[in-house]
């Protein structure tokens, strides 16, 4: 059962990744990217990593999405169709990928990955535990840095976004 | 003996160059005049004392007439090898010092009078005193380095004073000719010069000139093509001589000389520079005698033989009065060599030696005189072209008279000079080499010919209408005429033989009375012929000139020699040579310079476009990096 | 663990996004697509992490944790780009790649 | 202070007394002057050079020595011999007679004559070190200014021409940078360390293998600023784009650098490589004193047909120094000398013809002789000296050569003598082909019958040039002597 929908997923998710970067509709781009987030959030649960899987929704379907599609909004019209890139450059890049692609699974398959059977369960009391801890391997440090992090980014978007003032100011000056 | 003094004959013209070439605005034009002939009379005066006190003070030791030698160094290349400044008499230096200094006197003198008025009068007589110091120094010269030195100095002088009427393009064009023909001649001289300096390895002529000497003795120790070196040498020193010569091929740029003013013309180009080649021919004699038996000089009588009579012949063609002088000179010249080049060595073998020398000595006077005279005549009725004149004799009387002595004298009538040393130089001839005397006796019959119809043509002939009555020249310019015609008499009865002779011993010189007789035959018919043909207005010419045809065409034309070498120069070396070597330095060579520069700015052009400044471009150049290094290091950096 | 599927079938799967990813970061020329692919190819990598931590060693926690991290970075990056994007849209209104070119040469 | 590095010293001193100038009468005035004090000092340096010899018997004299960078053993060594004392008064009357040329630089004159001054300063250091590397320094600071000089002031494409002669020589540096290199890290070969200095190499003994394969690319890395065919391109544009001074410094000086390193660097420090490889740019040379000679006969153009003599001139320098002989190499710095002055005094000439005809073109030229006497005159008489007449010093010097060049009894060398010798009728052609269309014949254009005559600035700084063409040419035993006895070790080395 899980390995199809497993499958399920997996053609869900290159199907619509593909779609994602060639349509020529931006706002389609972005749902289609959302329906990726969804299925890697799926494959997460698959796996029984159900916190994380709650993070990618919250997260990256339901912030990170939202956040694109109000710029999208904001600097585009809806009907406005997307430049598309030479032929030629399509082919190449294609190429480029497919043989690193190749490359990569070729790899991947003749590695032989020592893999433990398993069906642990992990908690989110787990993952709390494990990222205030400040014992060796606690990862309570990167929390923080990234919280700093997120605060200046926070800031940071602010400032920037609220740029107009700036510029106005720069233009009087020009 | 103490000649030391000589070196300031050569010294005092300098002076006087350098005087009026520095301060030639500052100095009046007729003090300059006086001042040129000052020095030119204390070197005259200096040359007799020498020649005085070489010959009779002096006198042989042991029988021979000694070499008197001063020198210091000037340059010294290697240990041995080194030139010197000095001073060399012996007998041929001391007459040819005499010779120049009475001519070149009398040509100043003469051109106080002549170029009386001109705007270059101070810059005139600078020139000729350069011209006195540099023929002077050759003369006098202890080795061949020196002699090259002084012979480049006076192939200048003979520039400047050919292209003295600079304003005129065929003067300028004249100069330039010369110059640059001798200057090839004189390429020869110097790898000559050069190949003697590392065989012998000395270039003084009192060592080379030693028959008992190392470079004569050895002269075969080495050879090039079938030929001693040496032989390649004296050839390629001919060929200078020749140059400066002007023996046939490299007499063209003789008659265009006559572009200078007349006395230059009388000075250089007809009684001293022009025989510079022969003098050097009999400065080395020795070396040209003793040197694989006298191969080269084998060629200095051909050579002068054959220019002899190319010459006589043209001669008697052309109209411009200068240039039928310019090519009596040159056939003139020719006898001379060809005097040199069938002579022997000792007592009375070197008769030819003798008599070429004593043919210079007297060739100067009587040419000079010629040129002088024909000066006058230019001077009188403006114009160089016989058409222009006629009947003069009535107007000029001095001119008239000179004129005719020196005509007598080149025709080899006697009791002339020119008699005495062309009777020599057919003794010469007829003992060593019947064609070449024959060759000489037909150029003596075409020399009183050509010469006679000149003096027809300008003395008698048709009265023609002068715009301005024509008058005698003033005193300053008949004295120098009177002087040499004097010469030219008397000049034959100095007793040459006594004086100058290759071992310099001296001989009894006998006139050969069948050899003088036929010779003044000749003379005369040729005088004859002229008579009848020139003494009144006929048309006897024009119908032999039209009998001859083509022949006379070709003559007329000099044989379309001058064709030949602008030919050579203006088409071949200026347009086949130059002109590739101009374009294809434009082209190539800077072209490969500068393709590489445009190359390097287009490839910069091209590769400037990957860093476009679009981050996916880089991202693709990584992306597609890595999946190649990967490639790489996955697949082939397998140990 | 996914009953049935293997490691190296997810890890295939998560490649292939990969690529996508990249070629669509290289091909579109509009700065919020490009975000899209970036957001497409971090996915990928995200997963990765997961999915070995949980095939090959179970009993750790650290995949999990660094794909919490990288979600939050990418949280705060897609803050920025749009930001970004919406400042340079006031100022030449447009977002198109080709009107940005200016660090070439 | 010892007597060499004021040679440096003084035009750094020059150049800071020239920043505080206002304007064209005070710079020329303070570069005059120091120019003078460069000239006395030089001429000082010949006697003391005397003076010194006859005391010390050293190779070089007045000899100094500080480090300057320890890591490499870079030091700042110096001290002349007579041929570098030679030169060294060479480049003092140039650059006194190029000032007197530039009396009356009219754009940023203050700029001008820093430039020039910087540049002969390059030109002082180049002819007084002794090491390798300082050598270098100066030679790229006597390189850089002519871009300045010649695109600054220049006419013409001067851009272009700036441009192509600075890439030319920097290309050039690049190569002789490797071949210094190549010296230097060859300079342990008998053990010791690794030294710059040219005496010392001079005593190791570089591996054949080494030195066959830097001797080219140090000749070459000389040869290019001595106008070697075919790298002389850039000569005959950057001659005719620069203005007079500068052609004058150009051609009469910084072209000898080519020449003066072939001969202390790459032959003395690499005897075996020259001997290896002489045939080679033997042919070269020969080719370039016989090209360029033929080149000059077709060019209309004052500043190219002098351009192209250059070539000619110099090839003969380079074939000289090839002969590897005692007597060719007298010829040959003799024949930078005699060219350095008279290609300056050329430069100099058709500046001032420039200047009141405004042209070049020798077709629109004629008859200069009425209308400019004096200068006209002394192109003739700098034209005579440069077909090698008597009397001046080109002659000398091109005896020295052939004489040197005979030497050889060999026929590779006696046809590539040859070939060098016909030159001479060459040059006398284009010499006279000059002189006869530009300064004879008939006045062409009535605009020149009222020229002004030479003011005496200039006749000053032709006479500066002229007397010691005149004075080697009659003369040359004290200068050749001088040169002489300071070959003797070189050729030592040689053989």
């Amino acid at each position: 059962m899980e390995k199809y929908i497993f499958y399920i997923l997996a053609l869900i998710m290159i199907v619509f990744a593909i779609a994602s970067v060639t349509s020529r509709k931006m706002l389609r781009s972005v749902i289609f990217l959302l329906f990726v987030l969804c299925g890697i959030a799926g494959v997460y649960f698959l796996i029984d990593y159900n916190f994380l899987a709650a993070i990618q929704l919250t997260v990256y379907a339901g912030g990170i999405i939202v956040l694109i599609i109000f710029s999208v909004l904001l600097v585009h019209h809806i009907e406005m169709e997307l430049e598309i890139a030479k032929t030629s450059k399509k082919i190449i890049t294609v190429l480029a990928c497919l043989i690193g692609l190749g490359v990569f699974l070729t790899t991947i398959y003749a590695h032989d990955f020592i893999v433990v059977e398993n069906y642990i369960t992990t908690t989110t009391a787990d993952i709390g535990r494990k990222l205030l801890s400040y014992e060796d391997g606690g990862f309570i440090l990167p929390f923080e840095v990234i919280s700093v992090l997120l605060l200046a980014a926070m800031i940071g978007a602010i400032v920037i976004a609220k740029g107009g003032k700036l510029t106005n100011k720069n233009n009087k000056t020009i | 003996m103490n000649l030391s003094y000589t070196i300031l004959i050569p010294l005092i013209p300098l002076v006087v160059f350098l005087l009026l070439g520095i301060f030639n605005k500052k100095i009046k034009p007729g003090i300059s005049g006086y001042i040129g002939v000052l020095g030119l009379t204390a070197s005259a005066i200096l040359s007799f004392l020498a020649g005085y006190q070489y010959f009779f003070v002096n006198g042989k030791v042991d029988g021979i007439y000694q070499t008197f030698v001063q020198k210091t160094v000037w340059m010294k290349f290697t240990e041995t090898l080194q030139i010197d400044m000095g001073v060399l008499v012996d007998p041929i230096s001391i007459m040819m010092i005499i010779v120049v200094s009475i001519v070149s006197l009398m040509v100043h003198i003469y051109s106080r009078g002549y170029m009386k008025g001109d705007d270059g009068y101070t810059k005139f007589f600078a020139f000729l005193s350069l011209f006195s110091f540099s023929m002077f120094g050759l003369v006098l010269s202890t080795n061949l380095f020196q002699i090259y030195i002084f012979w480049e100095l006076v192939g200048v002088s003979s520039y400047l004073l050919i292209g003295y009427y600079y304003t005129k393009p065929s003067a300028v064009a004249a100069a330039k000719k010369a110059f640059i023909v001798t200057r090839f001649a004189d390429l020869g001289f110097l790898i000559g010069i050069l190949i003697i300096g590392y065989y012998t390895g000395t270039y003084d002529f009192e060592s080379l000139n030693n028959p008992e000497g190392n470079a004569i003795v050895n002269w075969a120790s080495t050879s090039f093509m079938g030929l001693s070196v040496l032989t390649w040498a004296l050839i390629l020193i001919f060929m200078g001589g020749a140059g400066k010569s002007a023996m046939f091929p490299l007499h063209i740029w003789l008659p265009d000389a006559m572009e200078g003013p007349t006395p230059v013309s009388a000075l250089i180009h007809a009684a001293t520079m022009v025989v510079a080649g022969v003098y050097l021919v009999a400065r080395l004699f020795p070396m040209y005698y003793f040197v694989e038996d006298g191969f080269a000089l084998n060629i200095v009588a051909f050579v002068g033989a054959f220019s002899s009579l190319f010459a006589a012949i043209i001669a008697i063609t052309q109209t411009d009065i200068k240039r039928v002088l310019a090519f009596s000179t040159m056939s003139q010249i020719g006898y001379m060599m060809l005097a040199l080049g069938v002579s022997g060595y000792d007592g009375h073998e070197g008769v030819g030696y003798m008599a070429s020398m004593f043919h210079l000595f007297t060739h100067a006077m009587f040419k000079a005189l010629l040129f002088l005279c024909a000066g006058s005549v230019i001077h009188a009725v403006h114009s160089n072209y016989l058409k222009d004149m006629g009947g003069l004799r009535k107007y000029m009387p001095i001119t008239n008279i000179t004129f005719l002595i020196a005509a007598l004298a080149i025709a080899g009538i006697p009791p002339f000079a020119g008699f005495w040393s062309k009777d020599e130089i057919l003794v010469a001839a007829f003992e060593h080499n019947k064609l070449i005397y024959y060759v000489g006796v037909f150029v003596a019959g075409l020399t009183a010919f050509y010469m006679f119809r000149i003096y027809f043509g300008i003395f008698w002939g048709k009265e023609t209408k002068y715009e301005q009555t024509p008058h005698e020249s003033p005193i300053s310019m008949t004295f120098p005429l009177i002087v040499l015609a004097f010469l030219s008499i008397v000049g034959g009865f100095i007793p040459f033989s006594e004086f100058i002779t290759p071992d310099r011993a001296g001989f009894e010189a006998h006139l050969n009375y069948p050899l003088a007789a036929i010779a003044v035959t000749v003379g005369l018919i040729g005088i004859m012929l002229a008579w009848i043909f020139y003494k009144n207005e006929n048309d006897l010419s024009d119908k032999f000139a039209k009998a001859f045809g083509s022949f006379y065409k070709w003559t007329y034309d000099k044989f379309y020699f001058d064709e030949i070498y602008l030919f050579v120069t203006k088409k071949i070396l200026f347009k086949r040579v130059s002109a590739p070597i101009a374009k294809f330095d434009k082209k190539y060579v800077d072209g490969t310079m500068v393709g590489i520069g445009n190359t390097t700015v287009a490839t910069s052009e091209k590769i400037k476009g990957i860093q476009s400044g679009r981050v996916q471009d880089y991202a693709f150049a990584f992306i597609a990096g890595v999946v190649v290094i990967a490639l790489v290091f996955i697949y082939l950096w397998t140990n | 663990m996914i009953a049935g599927i293997s490691i190296y079938e997810i890890l295939s799967v998560t490649s292939i996004l990969f690529f996508i990813g990249v070629y669509g970061f290289i091909t579109r020329k509009n700065l919020i697509s490009i975000l899209i692919s970036i957001e497409l190819i971090l996915n990928a990598s995200v997963v990765n992490f997961v999915v070995i931590n949980k095939y090959l060693y179970p009993d750790m926690l650290q995949g999990v944790l660094f794909s919490i991290f990288i979600i939050a970075v990418a949280a705060a990056e897609t803050a920025l780009a749009v930001s970004i994007i919406i400042n340079l849209y006031r100022q030449i209104n447009s977002v198109e790649v080709k009107d940005i070119e200016t660090m070439k040469y | 202070m010892d007597i060499l590095s004021l040679f440096i010293i003084v035009p750094v001193i020059t150049i800071i007394a020239l920043l505080f100038t206002k304007d064209l009468k005070q710079a020329r005035i303070v570069s005059m002057i120091g120019s003078i004090i460069q000239l006395g000092m030089a001429i000082n340096l010949v006697f003391a050079y005397f003076k010194e010899k006859e005391v010390n018997d050293n190779i070089m004299v007045f000899t100094k020595d500080l480090v300057w960078f320890k890591q490499f053993n870079i030091h700042y060594n110096i001290g002349v011999d007579g041929i570098s004392v030679a030169l060294l008064l060479l480049t003092a009357i140039v650059v006194l007679a190029g000032v007197f040329i530039s009396w009356k630089m009219k754009e940023l004159p203050k700029e001008f004559f820093i430039s020039l001054i910087v540049l002969s300063s390059g030109v002082y250091g180049f002819f007084i070190s002794l090491d390798l590397f300082t050598m270098f320094v100066f030679f790229e600071i006597a390189v850089i200014p002519m871009y300045l000089l010649i695109g600054i002031w220049g006419s013409g494409p001067r851009e272009y021409s700036a441009m192509k002669l600075t890439l030319m020589l920097m290309g050039a540096s690049a190569v002789l940078l490797v071949g210094i290199l190549g010296i230097y890290f060859n300079s342990n070969a008998d053990g010791g360390a690794l030294t710059f200095n040219i005496l010392e190499i001079a005593k190791v003994n570089i591996p054949i293998e080494a030195q066959k394969l830097f001797f080219p690319i140090t000749f070459i890395g000389f040869a290019v600023i001595g106008a070697l065919f075919p790298f002389h391109t850039w000569s005959p544009d950057g001659h005719a784009s620069a203005p007079t001074a500068v052609s004058m410094l150009h051609a009469g000086v910084l072209m000898k650098l080519g020449g003066y390193g072939v001969f202390r660097v790459a032959m003395y420090l690499l005897p075996e490589g020259a001997l290896h490889w002489s045939w080679f740019f033997i042919i070269l040379s020969a080719i370039g004193v016989i090209y360029g000679a033929f080149s000059a006969i077709k060019q209309t153009d004052l500043k190219y047909i002098n351009a192209y003599s250059s070539v000619s001139h110099l090839g003969m320098v380079l074939f000289a120094l090839l002969m590897l002989n005692k007597t060719a190499w007298n010829g040959a710095i003799l024949q930078s000398l005699s060219h350095g002055f008279m290609t300056a005094l050329f430069f100099a000439l058709i500046g001032m013809i420039y200047g009141r005809t405004h042209t070049r073109d020798i077709n629109k030229l004629g008859g200069l002789l009425k209308v400019i006497p004096f200068i006209s005159a002394i192109y003739v008489i700098a034209g005579l000296a440069s077909l090698g007449l008597p009397g001046f010093s080109g002659f000398v010097a091109e005896m020295n050569i052939f004489v040197g060049a005979f030497e050889h009894d060999d026929m590779f060398y006696r046809v590539a003598t040859i070939i060098s010798v016909s030159a001479i009728v060459v040059t006398a052609v284009y010499i006279l082909r000059v002189v006869g269309i530009m300064l004879m014949g008939p006045v062409k254009n009535p605009e020149f019958l009222n020229l002004p005559t030479a003011t005496w600035y200039e006749k000053t700084g032709i006479l500066l040039l002229l007397i010691p063409i005149v004075g080697i040419g009659v003369a040359p035993l004290w200068l050749s002597n001088m040169i002489l006895k300071s070959l003797e070790p070189f050729i030592q080395g040689v053989l």
